[in-house]
């Protein structure tokens, strides 16, 4: 447990001085990778409370991240265009203000989850995994051939939405909301993982016929993990839809899917920190591959199929060794 | 973390050595892997041709790859502009990419030529001082068809395209000139490869000729299809379609095929002349439609800089509004929504050789502006 | 007679042609214990499936003090004290003792989600109790892999305690445990049948006629014979289905 | 719609269905028998494709190009299983779909590299092309036809192989008892990668066979490996049969939607929503399909007990 708590704190040091280092030598862009590592470790957080605590290899989380990402386009662009929205007889007004859409992603996120979650659930193993992406891939055909808010081309949103006294267009600023915005959802994700739920959710993920046998039914629980699992990820699509000023159809894509996997395997599965781990290499890797050849994604490949085969348990449980609950 | 192609390596070199006073840094981001890339390539290297003919010297060009991907164009072109701190941007092949990047760069100060998309939202109301489009608004290729289908005398036409926002245009923009009737309207699914369904259909509508707009491997698909489907019937598409990269993998399907673009290889006039024979020399393949915009957009571009310091806004802008350059498509020039006034062609596909290519076999439109220009208060 | 804990009506299950039940009656009275036997494959892990809730009969009925139970699925029948250990141990093999004893423990409460459940001093004082009564003591910390056979036989008893049983079904808590352990478990189990009656089913024939106040022999998924140990241990009936069985 | 027409898109989707076949009966196999998830799976389709292209551009002979695109799936599998798959026999889902997610990039951008940014050229071989008459004045082509045909063929020799052979014998043993074939003396290691090579012959087949329809090019397999994995679960993952009628099942269900949903909107809405709605609804409607199915057997249609 030490040496990964070591581990987990020279990994938010280096979330601050990183940027800090960024601001003080006028590197802007750095910041903006940096705010990207964030929001994607954030997302992989969300994952990580299904796929590592409870077992449930979800392969369709771009779901939860796209409509995040939707909540802020839908209603930024409404509010950019001042014409409000007509749900049946109701109208409702746009917003740029970040906390009323950081709360609407959750809540519809939290919803597609609870949607999806309780029908997939029924199934397990290989099916569990397919029927998570057929729901995927059926929200991304679906944002694709939707005309209202853009189809493929997406919604661009001029100006980043804004938060009560901080100027969201500077990059640190904007940083700094992402920021405590990932902090708090690891918060989140430890402590529920050393609850009493916690406990459960990963009792049912090694062994669901000995829960029962204690009186304890895993379909709530693991629908329970699977929603706030959504929340978490749909928070993130919001924000990384502000970072970008844009949302399209691609954040449902299955690559999504599988990029926010990435994260979590690459990092380590079930570790408290390994989304953050995995997000931040998975970046690292591309821009600097990318800098070197066209082909890069070739090298990419190579790298991630060292790291499956030969350092198991991912990045964090390669430096920290077996320690928490994970196989 | 820099990526420059070759010639872009050999551009910077040169600068090195004469550190002009005005350097000018242009950003290009393009699709250069994965799906796609071929139209990145050439849109890259058509440029890159035209800057190292040029022998200009302080120019530097800084390309990245975007991967068709939204998220990440709009990434890079922050940093473009954050820390390269670029003057002129350029390159983005798709219109989802285009909306996703230039409204906030053009908003930011930044220049933006367009070599390859011409959504319509940026044509009308979303028309900017600093966006300008050197390939065509994407209404053009295909309003140029319609037209074309009443003079081959077509009446009853089966249309088709991809069900997402450039499909819908696609298919509008046909209407617009086309005065037949429909015999069918089908959106396919994007990025789908079998359409033998689709051909069923159009073989029971009773159609007397087909338009469709498919790109990339899309409509190589749909053309062998329906070339071994036996459905008999005049196939009109703009020029994607039908261009050098994808041609080869299409074949004889494609042989006869009319197609409606603003350039082609056998384009009379001495620009063109140089730029295909000089583009085969360079990279020891045939330009392409996209390596035509990429060379015109550099061209456009040089000509401003030799005009105008790209420190002085304003002076810079009209440079570039002036368009004195020796485009490849013949005559050019810039409507007031900074997008091109030019002929629209009617090519015929032709195997020269081994190799299949293009002629012009008529005009469709005459200096073509586009439907948007009158919306656009800039 | 003495009160009826857990009584089994009529229960039938087929598979097919096969029948795995085949209308079997047992009961269970307080502070017995009851032991099924009957060689491989006479339907006994199927019978207990069918109690605890994992498997539904064809037909019959399951009732525990009094209340039809039928219709309930595991986790309810556990709530209501319906406690089983598993045919192979079968326990949260990454958890450490204390996590599979606490996760027993809470198995009642509503689950909080934010307090740490191995810091709740009430989970774990009772866990601690139950798995000192297990014979674990001194062992809490370890992983649940790395206990011995034996050991992890005892943490599914502890686990078992921990959800206030009133009735325990043991399938084969000897298998595995090795000679000394199963005098050990003799005595557990011994133990046990003062915190609620005890459905055994074993193999281990001394551990049985030790153990068990009375018999029932289960052969082809039908009760052949119940009794005391003494009319069991000479029914003809019992000596022929083992005898074929094994010679 | 006419009959005449009902009759063609039925064709139509029957020949889609054929080539799915191809392509999930390795997966299923793979799976049944290894328990692996393999998302290279499409790699291989793609594998199969350009080495048809580019024998038959050299050689100007389909037939041939059709024989190197089972060589370069198969050996091009063989390969991948003894130096990566094999590893992860063991291991959990998730490290599988990451290493074989890993397989894909390394594929794509190889074959990106050696092959270039371009689309490849492959025409239906002249004996095969253009539309050949059916009884009541259907007009289909030769060459779809012939897909059909082969494919019904593969299925009829995939189940004879499974039936009545050795390795049948074997195949099957694997998927009920991983520990009981090994109990019975045969190489495991040979058997997983002859199993392995069949399944990637048969998907390069199917790249092969329709890169002559469609086009050549990097990615192709991407969109067929995730329908490919939509019938193999609604199937029932490792069985053969459950892969031949849910490839059925889907290349109907996709063909007739796309066909049918627009005209049957059109009864309802304006036509031009119609038109919208209808591809739009015609493009999820697998996808409806399979989770319909899930939903009501969780482990597929003809689950392997």
């Amino acid at each position: 447990m030490q040496r990964e708590t070591w581990i987990n704190l020279a990994i938010l040091l280096g979330l601050i001085l990183v940027p800090l280092w960024a601001v003080v030598m006028d590197e802007p862009f750095t910041i903006t990778l940096t705010t990207k590592v964030v929001i994607l470790a954030l997302a992989g957080v969300g994952l990580n409370i299904a796929l590592g605590y409870g077992g449930l290899v979800s392969f369709g989380h771009a779901a939860f991240f796209g409509v995040g990402g939707y909540a802020m386009g839908v209603l930024a662009s409404h509010a950019q265009s001042y014409t409000p929205m007509q749900i049946g007889a109701l109208e409702v007004e746009g917003t740029k203000s970040m906390l009323i859409i950081w709360a609407v992603a959750i809540v519809f996120s939290g919803i597609t989850a609870l949607f999806i979650g309780a029908l997939s659930l029924r199934t397990s193993g290989v099916y569990f995994i397919m029927i998570t992406l057929a729901f995927g891939q059926m929200l991304y055909y679906f944002a694709i051939s939707w005309p209202a808010y853009g189809g493929e081309d997406g919604l661009s949103i001029y100006v980043r939405n804004g938060f009560p006294g901080l100027n969201t267009l500077d990059p640190i600023q904007f940083y700094c909301i992402c920021f405590v915005l990932l902090c708090a959802a690891l918060l989140v994700s430890a402590r529920l993982s050393s609850s009493s739920f916690g406990l459960a959710l990963h009792g049912a993920r090694q062994n669901a016929e000995r829960l029962e046998a204690v009186g304890v039914r895993p379909f709530k629980l693991r629908l329970t993990a699977f929603v706030i699992s959504g929340m978490i990820t749909g928070l993130a699509g919001a924000l990384f839809a502000d970072l970008n000023r844009f949302v399209s159809p691609t954040m449902f894509s299955w690559h999504t899917s599988g990029e926010i996997m990435i994260f979590v395997i690459l990092g380590g599965v079930g570790r408290l920190f390994g989304p953050v781990v995995g997000a931040a290499l998975f970046i690292l890797l591309e821009h600097w591959l990318g800098g070197i050849s066209d082909f890069w994604q070739f090298y990419l490949g190579l790298i991630l199929l060292a790291v499956v085969l030969f350092a198991r348990g991912g990045v964090i449980g390669t430096l920290a060794g077996r320690e928490v609950a994970h196989d | 973390m820099k990526k420059f192609g070759t010639l872009a390596a050999s551009a910077a070199l040169l600068m090195a050595g004469a550190a002009a006073a005005e350097d000018v840094k242009v950003g290009m981001i393009t699709t250069l892997s994965g799906g796609g890339a071929g139209l990145g390539i050439d849109v890259r290297d058509g440029f890159m041709l035209a800057i190292e003919q040029s022998g200009v010297d302080n120019i530097e060009v800084i390309i990245e790859d975007d991967q068709r991907k939204p998220e990440l164009a709009v990434q890079l072109a922050d940093r473009m502009i954050q820390s390269e701190r670029v003057d002129v941007m350029t390159g983005i092949i798709w219109s989802n990419l285009a909306m996703a990047v230039v409204p906030s760069a053009t908003a930011q100060g930044v220049v933006y030529l367009s070599p390859n998309a011409g959504p319509s939202a940026l044509a009308g109301r979303g028309c900017h001082e600093n966006y300008y489009n050197v390939a065509w608004q994407n209404d053009n290729l295909h309003e140029a068809a319609g037209a074309h289908a009443n003079g081959s005398g077509y009446t009853n036409s089966f249309i088709l395209a991809p069900n997402y926002p450039a499909g819908h245009d696609a298919l509008s923009g046909y209407k617009r000139y086309y005065e037949g009737e429909t015999a069918g309207e089908i959106y396919t699914q994007l990025g789908q490869t079998d359409y033998a369904a689709e051909i069923a259909q159009i073989r029971a509508s009773g159609a007397d000729s087909v338009y469709f707009f498919l790109p990339g491997g899309m409509g190589i698909a749909f053309l062998k299809q329906l070339a071994d489907s036996g459905v008999d019937l005049p196939v009109v598409g703009p020029a994607f379609s039908f261009d050098q990269g994808i041609l080869q993998a299409v074949g004889d399907a494609a042989l006869g095929v009319h197609n409606t673009s603003q350039w082609s290889p056998d384009l009379d006039n001495a620009a063109n002349a140089d730029f295909t024979a000089s583009f085969e020399a360079e990279y020891g393949r045939r330009p392409s439609l996209y390596a035509s915009q990429g060379f015109d957009t550099a061209n456009l571009l040089l000509s401003a800089i030799a005009a105008a310091d790209v420190n002085d806004a304003d002076a810079f802008r009209t440079a570039l509004e002036a368009a004195d350059f020796d485009s490849v498509r013949g005559d050019f020039e810039f409507g007031p929504n900074h997008h091109p006034i030019q002929d629209i062609y009617v090519r015929e596909v032709i195997q020269d050789g081994d190799i299949f290519t293009n002629r012009i076999i008529g005009t469709a439109l005459t200096d073509r502006a586009d439907a948007y220009a009158a919306e656009c208060q800039m | 007679m003495t009160d009826t804990v857990l009584s089994v009506t009529n229960l039938s299950k087929f598979f097919g042609a096969l029948k795995a039940s085949d209308n079997v009656n047992i009961d269970l009275h307080a502070g017995e214990i009851h032991a099924l036997i009957g060689p491989n494959g006479a339907g006994k892990s199927t019978l207990i499936k069918q109690i605890a809730g994992g498997m539904r009969p064809d037909k019959g009925e399951v009732i525990l003090n009094g209340q039809d139970i039928s219709a309930l699925d595991t986790a309810a029948r556990a709530r209501l004290g319906l406690a089983r250990s598993f045919q192979v141990s079968s326990v949260a093999a990454e958890f450490t003792v204390l996590q599979n004893v606490v996760l027993a423990v809470q198995g009642h409460q509503n689950l909080g989600m934010w307090r740490a459940a191995l810091r709740k001093t009430a989970f774990s004082d009772q866990a601690l109790g139950f798995i000192a009564r297990a014979g674990l003591a001194g062992r809490e910390a370890i992983r649940a892999s790395d206990l011995s056979h034996g050991e992890r036989r005892r943490l599914e008893l502890a686990m078992a305690l921990a959800l206030r049983p009133k009735v325990f079904l043991l399938d084969e808590p000897m298998a595995g445990v090795g000679l000394e352990g199963s005098a050990d478990m003799t005595a557990l189990l011994d133990d046990l049948r003062h915190e609620a009656p005890i459905l055994l089913v074993e193999h281990d024939m001394d551990a049985v006629f030790s153990l068990a106040d009375r018999i029932s022999v289960l052969v082809y998924g039908r009760i052949i014979a119940t009794g005391a140990v003494d009319d069991i241990r000479n029914d003809l009936e019992v000596q022929r289905a083992y005898l074929g069985d094994d010679a | 719609m006419t009959m005449v027409l009902l009759i063609e898109q039925i064709l139509n989707g029957l020949q889609l269905g054929v080539m799915l076949f191809l392509m999930s009966a390795g997966l299923t196999l793979v799976f049944g028998v290894m328990g692996l998830i393999n998302l290279a799976h499409g790699s291989l389709y793609m594998v199969g494709a350009f080495a048809c292209a580019a024998v038959a551009t050299a050689t100007g002979s389909f037939f041939l190009g059709l024989l190197a695109s089972l060589a370069a799936a198969a050996a091009a599998g063989a390969i991948v299983e003894m130096t990566v798959i094999r590893r992860l026999y063991a291991r959990d889902h998730l490290d599988q779909v990451l290493a074989t997610f890993a397989l894909i990039l390394v594929f794509s951008e190889g074959t990106r590299w050696m092959f270039g940014s371009f689309p490849l050229f492959l025409d239906v071989p002249d004996l095969l092309s253009g539309p050949i008459s059916l009884p009541g004045g259907i007009q289909y082509p030769l060459y779809r036809l012939a897909i059909i045909v082969v494919g019904l063929c593969v299925a009829a020799g995939l189940f004879w192989l499974i039936a009545k052979t050795r390795l049948g014998i074997r195949i099957r043993a694997g998927e009920s008892d991983r520990d009981m074939i090994a109990a019975l003396g045969v190489d495991i290691s040979r058997l997983y990668t002859i199993v392995f090579a069949l399944g990637a012959a048969l998907a390069g087949l199917a790249g092969a066979l329709v890169g002559a329809i469609q086009s050549v090019q990097v990615g192709m397999g991407e969109p067929v490996l995730i329908l490919a994995f939509v019938v193999i679960v609604i199937g029932g993952i490792g069985s053969i049969k459950g892969a031949l009628i849910g490839a059925l099942l889907v290349g109907l269900t996709d063909t007739l939607g796309r066909a049918l949903l627009p005209t049957v909107f059109g009864y309802f809405m304006d036509p031009i929503n119609a038109t919208t709605v209808g591809a739009s609804l015609a493009s999820m409607l697998i996808y409806i399909l399979m989770a319909g199915v899930l939903l009501w057997r969780p482990s597929g249609l003809f689950k392997v007990a």
